[in-house]
C-alpha cells in the first residue's frame, strides 16, 4: 500500500457560505421593494415585441385567413414551443418536491413563475382551433369513424376537449404558484410593514395552514403533472400528427412529453443562471444546484435520443410506403437541415458537454447545454409543425382523409410575418415572466429557510461533514 | 471462398394468378406436393393446424344464403421484392437471389420461425415433426429437391429446380430460353390455365402481356412488398378485391 | 524494518492515534487505515486516495465501439447478401450491435480498472486481523526496527487493543 | 427513517450471514423440492429436443408461444436489479441499502433463465451457436446484423456480463467478512474469492466510485435490452398488433413495473425466511411502494398510447385483434385480470400508507402485479399472431402443451433454486453497505424535534 500516489489532504472542505434565514429575508425584502432598472427595461422591450407579434398575427389572419393550414405552420410551432418549454418548467419543481431533492429549493419559485406564461399560451392557442377540422371520419385519437371503427361520437372533438385541457393546465399552474407564494407574500408584506394583500390575508402560519399548504402543493402538483402530459400528448396528435395522412406513430406523444420535461428543465436552469447573474443572489445559488440539475438534464437528453430512435427504427425497418413518406416529410426531406440541427442541439451537444463531470460541476456547463437545448427544441417544433401544416394549402392533392401521404410538399420558408410572430410570442413569454417576477418573490422564502434549518456542518472524527436533515 | 459461379443472364420470374379462372380444384396443391417432396398432411397434422401447402386455395363465402358465392384465392409465396421475411433471419437462411427469387437455404436454417411471423401472406411452413413417407412412397421422392429435415422452414420456390434444369438444357442445346420452357408444377397442372409463369424481363412473354391488365392487383399492396405474383381480379359484379377485404 | 498493525475498538481512539502518529512525525503517506466498512473521506486524516478510474470506461468504450464497427462492417461486407431490399451496410441496424459493443467494452475496462486501482488481487497479504470486519479499526505502519518499541508504546497509549508486529 | 436502530457490527455480520454460515433444515428441504421441479423441466426440454417442436402447442400462424411470452417476462424481471440499484445509487437514496444486492442477483439469475428460452424454442437448437456467434466461416457467410434476433443476443450478453460483474465487484468486501468468519476449506475458498481484500481507504473509495460508475454504465444497457426485445416484435410489419413505435418504452417500463414488484416480493420473503427484521424495515417497502405507484402510472400512460394508436387508423385486422383480446373467450377474462391485477388493484391499494407498510399486503399485491404483467405479454404475443393477416382464412389459435407448461413452471423453480443457492454462498444483503448506512446516519435537533439526518460529503 505504500506505493500508492497521494495528494495533500484538504482538511477544510468548502460547504459554501453559511447563510442565516434573517439576512436572506432582508435581501429578499429589498429586492422585492425596489424595482431594478434592468427589470423595467426588460418588461418594456418584451412587451413592445409582444405587441408587434400580436399585430403580425392579426395581419396573418387577415391576409391568409384560416382556410388553409400551410401559412400557420410557424405560428403553431411557436405555440407548441411555449407549451413545451414554459409549460414544462413548473413540472420541474413538482417532480423535485416529490423526490424530496434537497437542492430543489432555489429552483422552486422560478419554475412556478412560468405558470404565468400559460395565460399567454392559452390566448395564442385559440386561433389554432379555427385551423383544425372536427375529428369526424378522420384518423384521430377520438375514434370517430363510420368505416369499421367505433360509431360512438364524442361531441366537439377535439376542439372543446383540448381547450378544456389547456385551460385546466393553466389554472392548476397558477393555483400552484399562489398556494406556494402565499406564505412568502405574507412574510414580505409584514417585513416591508405593508398591509397584507388579498392573497396573504389570514395567513398566520400555524401548523394547520402549513399542512394544508403542503398537501395542496402535492395535490396541485399531481394535477399539473397529469394535465401537462395529457396536454402535450393530445396537442401533438390533434394539432400535428392527425393532420398528416398516414402518420401513425404511437411514441410521438410520449416523445413530445419528454421534450416537455427536457425543455422545462432547460428553461429553469437558464433562468436560474440569469437570476444569479443579474439579481445578485450569488450566495444562495451554488454550483451544487447546477451540478445536481445537470445530471437530470443529461438523462433527459439521452431520453430524447432514445424516444426518437425507438420511433425511427420501427419506421426504417418497416418501410411501409406510408411510413417512408412520413420520414421524408419530417426528417430526411425538405426539413432535414432543421431535423439534424435539432438533433444535434437537443442530444449530441448536451450529451458531449454533460458527459464530463468537470463540465457538469460548473455553472456555465449546464447553462450552456440548457440554452442549446432550448434553441434545439424550438427548431424541432418548427420542423414538426411547419412540416405537418404544410401539407394543406390551396389546391393541395393531399386530403386529411387519405390513408397515406401521397405528396411531400416543398419547404415552407418563413416570411417576415412568421419571423415577427415567433419573435413576438417568445418575448411575450419573457414579458409574462417578468410581470410575474414583479408580483411574487423570485425565491420561495419558506422552502429556502426550511433548507437552511435542516442543514448544518458538524465535525466527524478528524473531518468536517455536512449534515442534511430528512424530515419527510 | 472459392466458389464457381455459373454465368447466367439475370431474369425476373413472375407468376400471374387469374382469380377469375380459378375453380378451386386444388390440382396445383397436389402437383406442388408431389414435385417438391412436401411432407404428407395427415388428418392428425391438419388437426394440429400444421399442414404444409406451398400453394393453397383460400375459400371465402360471399353474400347471404340463397345467393351465396364461393370465392377462391390461390396463395403461394409472393416472392416479394422487399420481402419482410428476409431481413429478420439471423443466419441468412432466406435471401434474395439475382433472379428476384426469395430463396430458402435449408441447411442454414436454425428454426427461429421469425420469417413466418413476419410473412404477410402466411406462406412459410415449419417442419414441426421429422417428415415420414410410407415405404411405398420412398421411391417417389423427387431427386432434384432436398427432403427437409425437422426444425427448418420451407416455402414455395417457384420450382427453382425446374428453372435451373430449363436453363441448363437451353445452355446445352445452345439456344435461348423461350417463354413456356419453364413451368412450375402448379402452373403445369392447372386445368383452367389460371396460373401463368414466365420471365417479366422478356417483353414478349405471356406474363408481360398481363403487365398492363386493368384487373391486375397485388395482395396487400399497402405493405409495399413489391410482390412478383400478380393477381387478376374476378370480373363479376359483387367481386371485391381481396386485398381490401 | 518492522510492520505493525494496531487494532482499535473505538474509531475515535483510532482517529486520535493517527493524530499522535502525525505529531510523532509520521506523515499520513506511510501509515494506512484498515476498516470493516467505508468511512467518510479524511475521517482518519488519511491521504485522499488518487485514482484514474474515470479513464478506463472511456478507453473501453472506444475499444468496444471500434470492435463493434469492425464486426458489423466486416460481417456484412464479407458476403453481401440482399435481404428485404435493405442496404448491405444499413447504419440504423448496425448502430445497435455497435452500441452494445461500446457499453460492453466500457464495462469490462471499468471492472479491470477497479481491480487494478484498488490493487486487487493482493497476493502479498500483509498484517491483518479478522476483528477489522467486526468494526475494529486497524492502523498499519512500517518503521525501522529500532523505533518499533516506542511506536508500539505510542499506539498502546493511544488506546490500541493490541499491536501485532512482523519483522522483515 | 424513523425506526433506524444502531447495531454493533459483530451482530450485523452474525445476522446477515446466518444462512451462509449455517443453513437451517427448511433450506435443504426447499432446495430438494425445487430440484425436483427443475429436473422435470429439463427432462421435458430433453423430450422436446428429441421429438421436435411438434410436442409443443405451436402451430400456424402462432409460431411463437409460451416460451416467448415467458422470455419477455423473465427479461422484464431481470430489469428490476439494475433499475433499482443503479437509479437508487445514483440518486443516493438511503433506503436502497438492503435492496440493491438482492435485486442485482435477481437480475443475473432471471436473465440466465430468460436467455435459455429462445434457445430451447429454436427449431434446431443444436445449431443455435451458428446463430449466436458469427458462423460458417468456411463459406464466409456470417450472421445477419440486420436481424433483430442478432441484436438480441448482443444486448443480453452485454447485460448479463455487466450485471454479473457488478454483483461480483460489490461482493468482494463481504467475501472478506465471510473469510474472517470461516475456518478450514471454506476459509481457503473465501480467501481466494476475497482476493486479499484489506479495507484500506483507497479500496473503499474505489468500491463507492465503482458503484456509481457501473450503475451509470449499466442503466443505458438495461434500457437497451428490453427495447431490443421489444423490437423483435415491433419491426415485424406483418403482425399489425406488433408494428407499433411505442413498444420499446412500453416494454421497458412494463419490465421495470414487474421487476420492482418482484424485488418487493423477494424482500418480504427474505425478511420472513431469513428473519432480517432489523434490516428490511417498513420504510423500505413503503418507499418501494411509492416508487411503484409512479412506475405503474407511467406504464399505464404507455399502455393507453399503445392501445389507442392500435385503433388510430382502424385497420380491419387491428379491430379483429382487439375484439379477440377484449371481448372473446378465453381472452376477455385474461384481459380483465391483466388490467385489474397489473394496475387497478395494486395501485389502488398502494395509495394507502397502511397497505404500503403491511408486509402481507405488499407481498400479495406485488405478486398480483407479476401475474398481470405475465398476462400482458401473453395478450400481446399470442392474439397478435392468431389475428396476423386480414385474410380470415389464416386466423388461428393456440393451446400450450403439457411439455411447455412443465418447462415454464420449472423455470420459476429454477430461478428460486439458484437464489437459495446464492444465499447459501453469499449474503443477500450487502453487509458493508448496511454498516456504512449506520456510519452516515445522524440526528439534528430542530426546535424540540430531532430529525433523522445524513452525513454527506459534497
Amino acid at each position: 500500500m505504500q506505493r500508492q500516489k497521494t495528494a495533500p489532504m484538504h482538511d477544510h472542505k468548502d460547504f459554501g457560505p453559511d447563510i442565516t434565514i434573517a439576512e436572506f429575508q432582508k435581501k429578499m425584502v429589498e429586492k422585492h421593494t425596489t424595482m431594478s432598472a434592468g427589470h423595467l427595461k426588460l418588461m418594456a422591450i418584451s412587451g413592445f415585441l409582444l405587441l408587434i407579434g400580436i399585430i403580425a398575427i392579426v395581419i396573418r389572419a387577415t391576409t391568409d385567413g384560416f382556410e388553409y393550414r400551410a401559412p400557420w405552420g410557424y405560428y403553431a410551432a411557436t405555440v407548441a414551443f411555449l407549451l413545451t418549454a414554459a409549460g414544462g418548467a413548473p413540472l420541474i419543481i413538482v417532480a423535485l418536491r416529490l423526490t424530496h431533492a434537497h437542492w430543489r429549493r432555489p429552483f422552486a419559485r422560478i419554475s412556478e413563475l412560468y405558470a404565468a406564461v400559460g395565460i399567454l399560451t392559452l390566448g395564442l392557442f385559440i386561433p389554432l382551433l379555427l385551423l383544425v377540422p372536427t375529428a369526424n371520419n378522420r384518423f384521430t385519437l377520438w375514434f370517430q369513424a363510420d368505416n369499421g371503427g367505433s360509431s360512438i361520437r364524442i361531441p366537439w372533438a377535439p376542439h372543446f376537449w383540448i381547450t378544456l385541457l389547456i385551460s385546466m393546465l393553466v389554472v392548476s399552474g397558477i393555483a400552484l404558484l399562489l398556494v406556494s407564494a402565499r406564505s412568502d407574500k405574507a412574510n414580505l408584506n409584514d417585513n416591508m410593514n405593508k398591509p397584507r394583500g388579498w392573497l396573504s390575508k389570514g395567513w398566520v402560519g400555524n401548523s394547520k395552514q402549513w399542512s394544508i399548504k403542503k398537501g395542496g402543493l402535492t395535490f396541485l402538483g399531481a394535477c399539473y403533472f397529469f394535465l401537462l402530459i395529457g396536454t402535450l400528448s393530445f396537442f401533438s396528435v390533434d394539432f400535428g400528427m392527425a393532420l398528416v395522412p398516414g402518420w401513425k406513430d404511437a411514441i410521438f406523444p410520449a416523445f413530445q412529453s419528454i421534450t416537455g420535461l427536457q425543455a422545462g428543465l432547460a428553461t429553469v436552469i437558464v433562468t436560474l443562471w440569469l437570476v444569479r447573474k443579474y439579481c445578485g443572489f450569488e450566495d444562495y445559488i451554488q454550483m451544487e444546484h447546477f451540478w445536481a440539475a445537470s445530471k437530470i438534464l443529461l438523462a433527459l437528453s439521452l431520453m430524447f435520443f432514445y424516444f426518437w430512435f425507438s420511433g425511427f427504427i420501427i419506421f426504417w425497418y418497416g418501410r411501409l410506403p406510408a411510413e417512408v413518406n412520413v420520414l421524408n416529410l419530417l426528417m430526411f426531406g425538405p426539413y432535414k437541415v432543421f431535423f439534424f440541427s435539432a438533433f444535434i442541439l437537443n442530444f449530441v451537444a448536451p450529451f458531449l458537454i454533460l458527459l464530463w463531470n468537470s463540465a457538469r460541476k460548473t455553472m456555465w456547463g449546464p447553462t450552456l447545454a440548457a440554452s442549446l437545448i432550448l434553441i434545439g427544441t424550438l427548431i424541432d417544433k418548427i420542423r414538426i409543425y411547419v412540416a405537418s401544416y404544410s401539407v394543406d394549402f390551396n389546391n393541395s392533392p393531399v386530403s386529411i382523409f387519405d390513408h397515406k401521404l401521397n405528396l411531400v410538399p416543398a419547404f415552407q420558408a418563413p416570411d417576415v410575418i412568421d419571423v415577427l410572430i415567433v419573435l413576438g410570442c417568445l418575448s411575450g413569454g419573457v414579458f409574462m415572466l417578468s410581470v410575474a417576477a414583479k408580483l411574487f418573490p423570485i425565491f420561495s422564502l419558506w422552502e429556502i429557510s426550511e433548507g437552511i434549518k435542516i442543514r448544518t456542518v458538524k465535525p466527524y472524527l478528524r473531518t468536517k461533514l455536512l449534515i442534511l436533515g430528512k424530515p419527510e | 471462398m472459392v466458389i464457381e459461379v455459373i454465368e447466367r443472364q439475370t431474369r425476373k420470374w413472375q407468376m400471374v394468378v387469374d382469380v377469375d379462372k380459378c375453380t378451386g380444384c386444388q390440382a396445383c396443391v397436389i402437383a406442388c406436393q408431389v414435385e417438391n417432396n412436401v411432407a404428407l398432411n395427415s388428418d392428425e397434422i391438419f388437426r394440429q393446424r400444421r399442414a404444409t401447402e406451398w400453394i393453397r386455395i383460400e375459400r371465402y363465402w360471399e353474400g347471404e344464403f340463397p345467393n351465396v358465392k364461393a370465392r377462391f384465392l390461390p396463395v403461394l409465396c409472393q416472392q416479394c421484392g422487399n420481402a419482410p421475411c428476409e431481413p429478420v433471419c439471423p443466419v441468412f437462411a432466406t435471401y434474395h437471389n439475382d433472379q428476384g427469387l426469395n430463396v430458402q437455404v435449408y441447411n442454414r436454417c436454425v428454426g427461429t420461425r421469425y420469417c413466418q411471423n413476419n410473412c404477410p401472406y402466411h406462406v412459410r411452413f415449419f417442419n414441426f415433426w421429422e417428415p415420414v413417407w410410407p415405404e411405398s412412397l420412398r421411391n417417389h421422392l423427387n431427386p432434384d429437391v432436398t427432403v427437409r429435415s425437422r426444425g427448418v422452414m420451407e416455402k414455395c420456390t417457384f420450382c427453382v429446380q425446374r428453372i435451373r434444369r430449363g436453363e441448363l438444357d437451353a445452355d446445352r442445346e445452345g439456344r435461348q430460353l423461350k417463354d413456356g420452357d419453364i413451368q412450375p408444377a402448379c402452373a403445369q397442372a392447372c386445368p383452367t390455365d389460371a396460373l401463368v409463369f414466365g420471365d417479366i424481363s422478356d417483353s414478349n412473354s405471356r406474363v408481360s402481356g398481363f403487365a398492363e391488365n386493368k384487373r391486375k392487383f397485388h395482395l396487400r399492396e399497402e405493405l409495399g412488398t413489391d410482390t412478383n405474383v400478380i393477381y387478376l381480379a374476378k370480373v363479376d359484379a359483387e367481386a371485391k378485391d381481396r386485398s381490401h377485404a | 524494518m518492522t510492520k505493525m498493525l494496531a487494532v482499535f475498538k473505538e474509531e475515535e481512539k483510532a482517529a486520535k492515534a493517527t493524530e499522535e502518529l502525525e505529531k510523532a512525525g509520521h506523515t499520513n503517506e506511510n501509515f494506512d487505515i484498515l476498516t470493516g466498512s467505508p468511512y467518510p473521506e479524511g475521517a482518519f486524516g488519511e491521504a485522499e486516495p488518487k485514482h484514474h478510474l474515470y479513464v478506463y470506461p472511456l478507453v473501453g468504450a472506444f475499444v468496444g465501439f471500434s470492435m463493434g464497427l469492425l464486426l458489423t462492417i466486416a460481417t456484412q461486407s464479407a458476403w453481401p447478401l440482399v435481404v428485404g431490399g435493405k442496404p448491405i451496410l444499413s447504419i440504423p441496424a448496425m448502430m445497435i450491435p455497435m452500441y452494445e459493443g461500446t457499453m460492453l467494452g466500457a464495462i469490462l475496462f471499468t471492472i479491470a480498472g477497479i481491480l487494478f486501482e484498488s490493487r486487487l488481487p493482493n497476493l502479498k497479504g500483509g498484517l491483518y486481523d479478522p476483528r477489522i470486519t467486526e468494526g475494529y479499526v486497524g492502523i498499519t505502519i512500517e518503521v525501522a526496527k529500532k523505533d518499533a518499541g516506542e511506536l508500539q508504546k505510542l499506539l498502546e497509549k493511544a488506546g490500541a487493543e493490541e499491536v501485532l508486529r512482523r519483522e522483515s | 427513517m424513523q425506526q433506524r436502530v444502531a447495531l454493533p457490527h459483530k451482530q450485523i455480520n452474525a445476522d446477515l450471514l446466518n444462512i451462509t454460515l449455517k443453513a437451517p433444515l427448511w433450506w435443504w428441504i426447499t432446495v430438494g423440492v425445487l430440484g425436483l421441479f427443475v429436473l422435470a423441466a429439463f427432462s421435458s426440454v430433453a423430450v422436446l429436443v428429441n421429438k421436435g417442436l411438434g410436442v409443443t402447442g405451436l402451430n400456424r400462424p402462432v409460431m411463437w408461444g409460451l416460451f416467448i411470452v415467458d422470455f419477455i417476462f423473465w427479461i422484464g424481471i431481470s430489469h428490476a436489479g439494475v433499475m433499482l440499484s443503479a437509479i437508487l445509487r445514483l440518486s443516493k437514496a438511503e433506503w436502497r441499502r438492503p435492496a440493491t444486492r438482492a435485486a442485482e442477483v435477481l437480475t443475473v439469475l432471471s436473465l440466465l433463465w430468460a436467455a435459455l428460452h429462445p434457445v430451447i424454442h429454436a427449431g434446431r437448437l443444436w445449431r443455435i451457436m451458428y446463430w449466436a456467434f458469427p458462423y460458417d466461416f468456411s463459406r464466409g457467410i456470417w450472421i445477419n446484423i440486420r436481424s433483430p434476433l442478432v441484436w438480441d443476443p448482443s444486448a443480453i450478453f452485454t447485460y448479463l456480463t455487466g450485471s454479473a460483474l457488478f454483483v461480483i465487484v460489490a461482493l468482494i468486501p463481504d467475501l472478506a467478512v465471510i473469510r474472517d468468519r470461516t475456518t478450514g476449506i471454506r476459509h481457503q475458498i473465501y480467501s481466494i474469492l476475497a482476493m486479499g481484500w484489506r479495507g484500506t481507504p483507497r479500496q473503499w473509495k474505489l468500491q463507492i466510485v465503482a458503484g456509481f460508475l457501473l450503475s451509470a454504465l449499466l442503466l443505458p444497457v438495461f434500457v437497451s435490452v428490453h427495447s431490443i426485445v421489444s423490437w423483435d416484435f415491433a419491426v415485424a410489419i406483418s403482425v399489425e398488433a406488433w408494428h407499433v413505435t411505442i413498444f420499446a418504452p412500453y416494454f421497458v417500463i412494463g419490465a421495470v413495473h414487474s421487476g420492482v414488484s418482484a424485488v418487493v416480493t423477494m424482500m418480504v420473503l427474505m425478511r420472513w425466511l431469513f428473519g432480517w427484521h432489523a434490516y428490511i424495515r417498513e420504510e423500505h417497502i413503503d418507499a418501494l411502494g411509492r416508487l411503484l405507484i409512479v412506475i405503474a402510472t407511467t406504464w399505464l400512460y404507455f399502455f393507453f398510447l399503445e392501445f389507442s394508436f392500435a385503433l388510430f387508423s382502424r385497420e380491419s385486422q387491428e379491430i379483429a385483434l382487439r375484439e379477440l383480446q377484449v371481448f372473446t373467450w378465453p381472452w376477455w377474462p385474461l384481459f380483465l385480470t391483466f388490467i385489474l391485477a397489473g394496475y387497478v388493484i395494486p395501485v389502488g391499494l398502494w395509495l394507502s400508507k397502511r397497505v404500503r407498510r403491511s408486509w402481507v399486503m405488499m407481498f400479495w399485491t406485488s405478486l398480483l402485479v407479476n401475474i398481470g404483467m405475465w398476462l400482458e405479454r401473453l395478450i400481446i404475443v399470442i392474439p397478435g399472431l392468431s389475428r396476423k393477416t386480414p385474410f380470415s382464412f389464416d386466423w388461428g389459435t393456440y393451446h400450450p402443451s403439457l411439455i411447455e407448461v412443465t418447462i415454464i413452471v420449472g423455470g420459476y423453480a429454477f430461478v428460486f433454486l439458484l437464489l437459495l443457492l446464492f444465499a447459501k454462498a453469499f449474503p443477500l444483503i450487502p453487509i458493508f453497505d448496511i454498516k456504512e448506512g449506520q456510519t452516515l446516519s445522524e440526528n439534528i435537533k430542530i426546535g424540540r424535534r430531532t430529525v433523522p439526518a445524513l452525513r454527506v460529503e459534497e
